[in-house]
């Protein structure tokens, strides 16, 4: 799988993970894995429960340290940096229950995640000007809650709330966007609207999404992972990977 | 909201005006200067407590050490008061005029040299602002940049305190031991001990204390405040939108331990010494008592949280004293049990409600808040502790622990 | 600053002075171990934990007076193991009602138990000082506690520290066992990992909260029943005992018996080699010290698993 | 005082008979002029009307403290009672106003300000801890108030505000190391304190004394922590010194620690090797302790229980038909008992309650009725008082086995012990 990328040299990858290890007391969730994301890519990874899946969004996002290997993102080593310098270089990331302020309303939830402000000084000083403003109203008319800015967020519906944590990630305008189940308790017309926003957003950047649901890995996908015991066992286009049949002994085999 | 002027909206503004008016108005009207002094006293415990609102109530980080750094600025106050005191023309009769009076019984000879920048007063303010923010800052450094939080870091607080009442009292020629710094007399040889003295030193103290509170309510206020309540609820989630989040519960802690400091120099000007009575693990934890009571999140509740408890011990211990430690112990089970928001809970649930009957329409702002864009995050949050505390539980306290 | 003893003196002291923090470890482990099931299993801060010992060293107080008053003298000798069971129920039934009362509506927030408890503990204080006095009481004890047993010339070996030592081996195996092989033990652990699924799979989990803090607060009364050997019994002596206490189980990593043991018997050593060798003082603040330090540089204590969040 | 008519021995009892007769024209003056008496007697505002006079007792009755202060109360109490059982105070029967400390020093100064302003009593019997005479003293200096303080202390302290009924430090200290040198032949001490001012101060004079007027050495010097429970180490280290004396000047729960570990290891108190010398211990501290733990060790105090003169055994009487059969009174105890009897004694021989004739009238006062025997008001405000050396009994009482010739001259700034 991995040889359709000997050819492309390191530099056109938005995302280049090496030799990627985590060991937990001696299980290694992520065992030896390599992936390379391209610029304006979306990814989706996929793979059987215990995977890994979870946990390389995890080790990407400085959530859990690296036993070994090297993530590089537009060439700066993401396993030596802290959660927020991930953050500040440009990599965001969606939970996979939506995470999101439940006591402050739609608007404030958007505002705290304006990149503005946030050191210390920063967010004493920090004023709520026009430019917050419109860049709030603007990322929630993009996620179909321009008209629910004062509703406290715990009044959200399930999918509502997955939107707004989506746009809590774009505010911040990442390069790589990480969204882990995105659709995951949606309903049908809620996953096409969630379907059309993700295509509509990554236009200009790169998106590393976990999925389950097939349907919406084939509507989004460039490209598939799979992932199996830490490793990836296959990985190409959606039709490709459908026909492996490594991938299918193991889905099937379980 | 939208400016930072407007910081205070109308109804906590009246409500800053009512505790203003309860402090520089109605306090001294109706009280001899016995009774000022201790409320004055009191008024000195309601910098921790407002502290904890902060560092607590906002930030989720409960320390049960805030008596070091009450302790700390009470006794650099205390330094330079008793070097002021220990004049050689004082101190004539020692083998060693000149030093305190507790050094030369302790056969030191001169002056340890961090004594010495205490006989500039410049200095002992800096000290007094500066000291228990770096040795915060150092506590808490170690500890957030660890994830440390919750229960541990309530222990290691705590902790801490032991260790630093054990220091202050075995190294006695340096610090005064168990006795304290007693007997201090003059500020740049203004007679501190005098009634006037005192209610100046009362006026003064409220103004400090006001002063920190328009500070707590702009932080509080400020995206930074906003950032504490979500910071409790998910703090992973602050991570990921770009925040150094160890960085804010430092600055959290400085900023409680240095509000606390300014008390306890208050505390030393008005009761005239400092003992290590008030660094140790028990008055630490009376302390966090102060600030359940007025409501965790209230800013203005730690003050009346403090006058209440205070004057209830008082009083009680004047009347029933063997009584007194079962009103505390049941105060402190009552409170976390019934009133998890204390005394702000209690006010807004059941006062503000019966006031509304009885006051014509036009004034209800002064009794409640239902102007949403003034509240923030402070009323959305209140009646939520409960399960603020929960989440808490759950995220920062246990999972540190490796689970 | 040995260069005026022999060498029989020196090796007599040492092996008393390794005695010694035997006898401290023990101490140390008596006084954590409850804690330890009560804060590292159900994650409960139990501020009143010193409170809970003192009512154990109160009932073996007033068992030795009903003994000498009312039983035969032949008997009296064994009125403290009498104690130490009576202890052990006593602060258990106690410890199941505030379990009842206050503990288990505060489940949720761990924090907030540590302040009522705090609070509980005043209570306790004061009504040991309505009921007892203010002054601290006299345990008399058995003579067969009291008293050395002489090894060599040099060696003596405190009775009652060997009963400390061999109580603490006894308790320590026992909750073990029950915690490893006992129903209550591993419906504990299930409840523990995970209450909702507990509950599901029919595990009366109100039942194994308030057994398993009973436990706790038993093992705290035999821990004060056991004390009343080496220390003090008054009102306000169990708040000596909480900070060290609190130590110990953090330091021990909070959730393994084992971590506890370890780090009960790193403590006592480290702060009994210091005290031979400092002052008593110094030799205490340099033990917290450390101890804190350590623990803010790793901040899971000695023992914990590495797991995956 | 059961009676200030008990018949005395040789020139004690002429001095009481002088002073008794002194007193008999004022009383008469005092019966037929009450109102105008009433003035002199009060020419400072204090709280005294033509037949009550207030006065106050601080103490913590809640709090660490209280395990100690409850026997000061007691005493103090007692003492109040039967002055007022005798008639009171210049005609005037003493009506007492009680406060708790709580074992909270600022309380202390609170309270102590709250009795003299607001209160206007005559005089204040309270404070224990040194930290609570120190947080206090500021106050009464201030106020011009009376405190008659009844604990043995460091010394180093003199304040025109205070009268100390207690023994200052070289009284209890320097009796007990000679009496050790030369009766038993001690040559090696080891001091033993907990960690603040009080067994500091006194190890640091009981250092010059062995080692500057004894010619004797000290071969160990340890302090714990307030309320420090382990004391195997130390013990191991007196096993290894060897010292013929342990000097002991450890207070409150640690006391019972200590002994009951002492004994465990194997030292018996009664061989005396070494022998084991304690400043700290009475009887109220036996209590805690228990009698058997602790019975063959010395202590060096100005009383003792089981004192035999008369004074004595009518005031264990009165102070157990008072406070139960079971009570045990300890040095501190009789001390704070003093003050009550020693501020009649002022007042009436000021013939007012005025604070400022009260302390003029103080030096010189002499109490031929106190239970330890005969004291004597120095100008320094301590008192000159025996001191005796008991040995501690099964039963919890100490034997008195010595008791110095002379009375003791108070010294609170001892010259070449600083």
């Amino acid at each position: 799988m991995l040889e359709t990328n000997k050819h492309i040299g390191p530099k056109d990858f938005v995302l280049s993970i090496e030799g990627l290890t985590v060991s937990f007391d001696g299980f290694k969730a992520v065992n030896d894995l390599s992936l390379y994301v391209e610029e304006q890519e979306i990814r989706v990874i996929i793979g059987p429960n215990g995977a890994g899946k979870t946990t390389v969004l995890d080790l990407i996002c400085g959530r859990t340290k690296a036993t070994e290997g090297s993530i590089k993102f537009k060439g700066k080593e993401l396993t030596k940096m802290n959660e927020h310098q991930i953050v500040h270089a440009g990599v965001g990331r969606k939970f996979q229950n939506p995470s999101i302020y439940e006591d402050l309303t739609v608007f404030e939830n958007l505002e705290l995640s304006f990149p503005r402000g946030r050191n210390v000084w920063g967010a004493l000083t920090f004023r709520r000007d026009k430019e917050v403003i419109d860049k709030v109203q603007e990322v929630a008319d993009m996620i179909f809650l321009g008209d629910k800015l004062d509703m406290p967020a715990d009044l959200l519906s399930h999918g509502q709330k997955q939107w707004l944590e989506i746009g809590m990630l774009l505010i911040q305008d990442p390069e790589l966007l990480m969204l882990d189940e995105p659709v995951a308790g949606m309903s049908v017309s809620e996953r096409k609207q969630t379907a059309e926003l993700l295509n509509r957003i990554t236009k200009d950047r790169s998106v590393l999404v976990i999925e389950h649901d097939m349907q919406f890995v084939a509507d989004i996908a460039h490209r598939v992972t799979v992932l199996h015991q830490g490793q990836v066992l296959s990985e190409g286009s959606m039709e490709r990977v459908q026909n492996d049949p490594k991938v299918i002994e193991v889905y099937l085999g379980h | 909201m939208n400016k930072v002027g407007s910081f205070i909206g109308r109804y906590q503004l009246s409500h800053f005006i009512i505790l203003a008016l309860l402090i520089f108005v109605v306090m001294p009207l109706a009280l001899d200067s016995f009774r000022l002094n201790m409320v004055g006293k009191y008024l000195t415990y309601a910098f921790v407590a407002l502290g904890l609102v902060l560092c607590w109530g906002y930030g989720g980080i409960l320390s049960l050490g805030q008596g070091v750094f009450f302790g700390i600025g009470g006794y650099c106050m205390a330094m330079f008061l008793k070097l002021e005191a220990s004049s050689p023309e004082n101190t004539a009769i020692q083998s060693t005029p000149g030093i305190p009076d507790f050094m030369d019984w302790n056969q030191l000879t001169e002056l340890p040299w961090f004594w010495v920048p205490f006989q500039s007063f410049t200095f002992t303010i800096f000290a007094i602002l500066i000291l228990p923010a770096a040795f915060a800052f150092i506590i808490a450094v170690a500890m957030f940049k660890r994830r440390v939080g919750g229960v541990y870091f309530a222990i290691i607080t705590q902790a801490i305190a032991a260790i630093l009442t054990i220091l202050i009292i075995g190294q006695q020629g340096y610090t005064g031991g168990v006795n304290g710094i007693t007997d201090l007399r003059t500020l740049h040889g203004w007679d501190i001990r005098t009634d006037e003295a005192k209610t100046i030193l009362y006026f003064v103290n409220g103004l400090l204390l006001f002063g920190c509170l328009f500070v707590a309510r702009y932080i509080i206020k400020s995206k930074l405040g906003r950032l504490l309540v979500a910071m409790r609820e998910r703090e992973d989630r602050v991570r990921f939108s770009g925040y150094d989040v160890s960085a804010f519960k430092i600055f959290i802690f400085c900023a409680a331990a240095t509000i606390s400091a300014i008390g306890g120099a208050m505390f030393t000007l008005q009761v005239g010494f400092m003992s290590p009575t008030f660094v140790g693990t028990g008055p630490s934890i009376e302390m966090v008592i102060f600030c359940a009571l007025g409501g965790r999140l209230a800013i203005l509740g730690a003050v009346y949280g403090a006058l209440v408890v205070n004057w209830a011990k008082t009083s009680f211990s004047e009347s029933f004293p063997e009584l007194w430690l079962f009103a505390m112990g049941a105060l402190f089970i009552g409170v976390v049990m019934a009133f998890p928001n204390g005394l702000a809970g209690l006010y807004q649930t059941y006062i503000a409600p019966w006031l509304q009957k009885y006051v014509p329409e036009k004034f209800h702002w002064i009794i409640t808040n239902r102007n949403p864009e003034e509240s923030g995050a402070e009323i959305a949050v209140a009646g939520e502790t409960a399960s603020e505390d929960e989440k808490k539980s759950k995220a920062g306290e246990l999972s540190h622990a490796g689970n | 600053m040995f260069a005026d003893y022999s060498m029989a003196e020196l090796t007599s002291i040492f092996a008393m002075q390794g005695f010694a923090g035997l006898i401290l470890f023990s101490v140390f482990v008596l006084m954590a171990l409850g804690l330890a099931i009560i804060f590292g299993q159900m994650g409960v801060i139990n501020m009143a934990h010193g409170e809970f010992m003192i009512l154990g060293a109160y009932v073996t107080y007033l068992t030795s007076n009903v003994f000498s008053a009312y039983l035969p003298e032949s008997i009296y000798g064994s009125y403290f193991f009498i104690a130490m069971i009576l202890a052990f129920f006593i602060t258990g039934a106690l410890g199941a009602l505030v379990e009842w009362s206050i503990i288990r509506h505060l489940y949720k927030r761990p924090l907030d138990t540590l302040l009522a408890t705090w609070g509980l503990s005043l209570i306790m204080q004061q009504i040991y000082r309505s009921v007892f006095g203010a002054r601290e009481v006299g345990v008399t004890l058995p003579d067969w506690l009291m008293g050395s047993y002489a090894i060599t010339d040099m060696i003596e070996v405190p009775i009652n520290g060997i009963f400390v030592m061999v109580l603490t081996i006894v308790i320590t195996i026992a909750v073990a066992l029950m915690m490893q092989r006992s129903r209550l033990g591993k419906q504990t652990r299930a409840v523990v990992q995970n209450r909702p699924m507990a509950a599901a799979v029919g595990i009366n989990t109100e039942k194994v909260d308030r057994l398993t803090f009973a436990l706790g607060c038993g093992i705290a009364g035999i821990a004060g029943s056991a004390f009343t050997m080496i220390g003090s019994t008054g009102p306000t002596a169990g708040q000596l005992y909480i900070v060290d206490t609190f130590l110990v189980v953090v330091f021990g990593g909070a959730s393994s018996l084992i971590g506890t043991v370890a780090s009960a018997f790193t403590i006592s050593q480290a702060q009994s080699t210091m005290e031979f060798f400092l002052s008593g003082s110094m030799a205490k603040v340099l033990t917290l010290l450390t101890v804190v330090i350590i623990l803010m540089l790793r901040p899971e204590g000695l023992f914990s698993l590495k797991m995956r969040r | 005082m059961h009676s200030g008519t008990r018949p005395k021995t040789g020139n004690l009892r002429r001095r009481s008979l002088l002073k008794n007769l002194l007193a008999i024209p004022a009383a008469l003056a005092l019966a037929h002029a009450p109102s105008t008496l009433a003035d002199a007697a009060n020419t400072t505002g204090l709280a005294v009307t033509a037949d009550t006079v207030k006065v106050g007792i601080l103490h913590s009755v809640t709090g660490t403290m209280a395990i100690s202060e409850t026997g000061s109360v007691q005493a103090e109490k007692l003492a109040i009672e039967q002055i007022n059982a005798m008639g009171g105070v210049l005609g005037r029967k003493i009506e007492f106003i009680q406060e708790d400390g709580a074992s909270d020093w600022p309380t202390f100064a609170e309270k102590s300000k709250k009795l003299l302003v607001n209160d206007k009593v005559a005089a204040v019997f309270g404070c224990w801890t040194s930290a609570s005479r120190k947080a206090a003293l500021p106050v009464f200096e201030q106020y011009n108030g009376m405190l008659y303080y009844p604990t043995f202390y460091e010394g180093l302290e003199q304040s025109p505000n205070v009268i100390y009924t207690g023994q200052e430090a070289t009284q209890q200290i320097l009796e007990g190391l000679d009496w050790a040198d030369k009766t038993k032949g001690a040559k090696k001490y080891f001091l033993l304190g907990s960690d603040y001012i009080w067994p500091r101060t006194s190890n640091k004079i009981a250092r010059k004394h062995i080692e500057n007027v004894l010619g004797d050495k000290v071969v160990g010097e340890e302090y714990y922590p307030l309320g420090h429970t382990q004391f195997n180490s130390v013990i191991n280290k007196i096993k290894l010194k060897k010292p013929d004396v342990v000097f002991i000047s450890v207070v409150g729960g640690s006391n019972v620690a200590f002994y009951k570990q002492l004994k465990a290891a194997g030292i018996d108190m009664s061989k005396e090797k070494p022998l084991f010398l304690t400043i700290s211990v009475t009887e109220d501290e036996i209590l805690g302790i228990g009698g058997e733990n602790i019975e063959g060790i010395y202590a060096s105090m100005k009383y003792f229980q089981s004192l035999p003169n008369d004074n004595n055994k009518a005031f264990v009487e009165a102070f157990k038909k008072k406070w139960g059969k079971d009570i045990v009174i300890g040095d501190v105890t009789q001390a704070a008992y003093l003050g009550p009897w020693l501020w009649k004694a002022a007042v009436e021989k000021a013939g007012s309650f005025d604070i400022d004739k009260v302390r003029e009238a103080s030096p010189g006062i002499e109490l031929t009725t106190a239970p330890e025997g005969y004291v004597k008001v120095h100008p320094n405000h301590h008192l000159w008082s025996k001191t005796r050396i008991g040995q501690a009994q099964k039963d919890g009482q100490y034997k008195v086995v010595y008791e110095s010739k002379e009375l003791i001259e108070p010294n609170p700034f001892p010259e070449g012990y600083q």
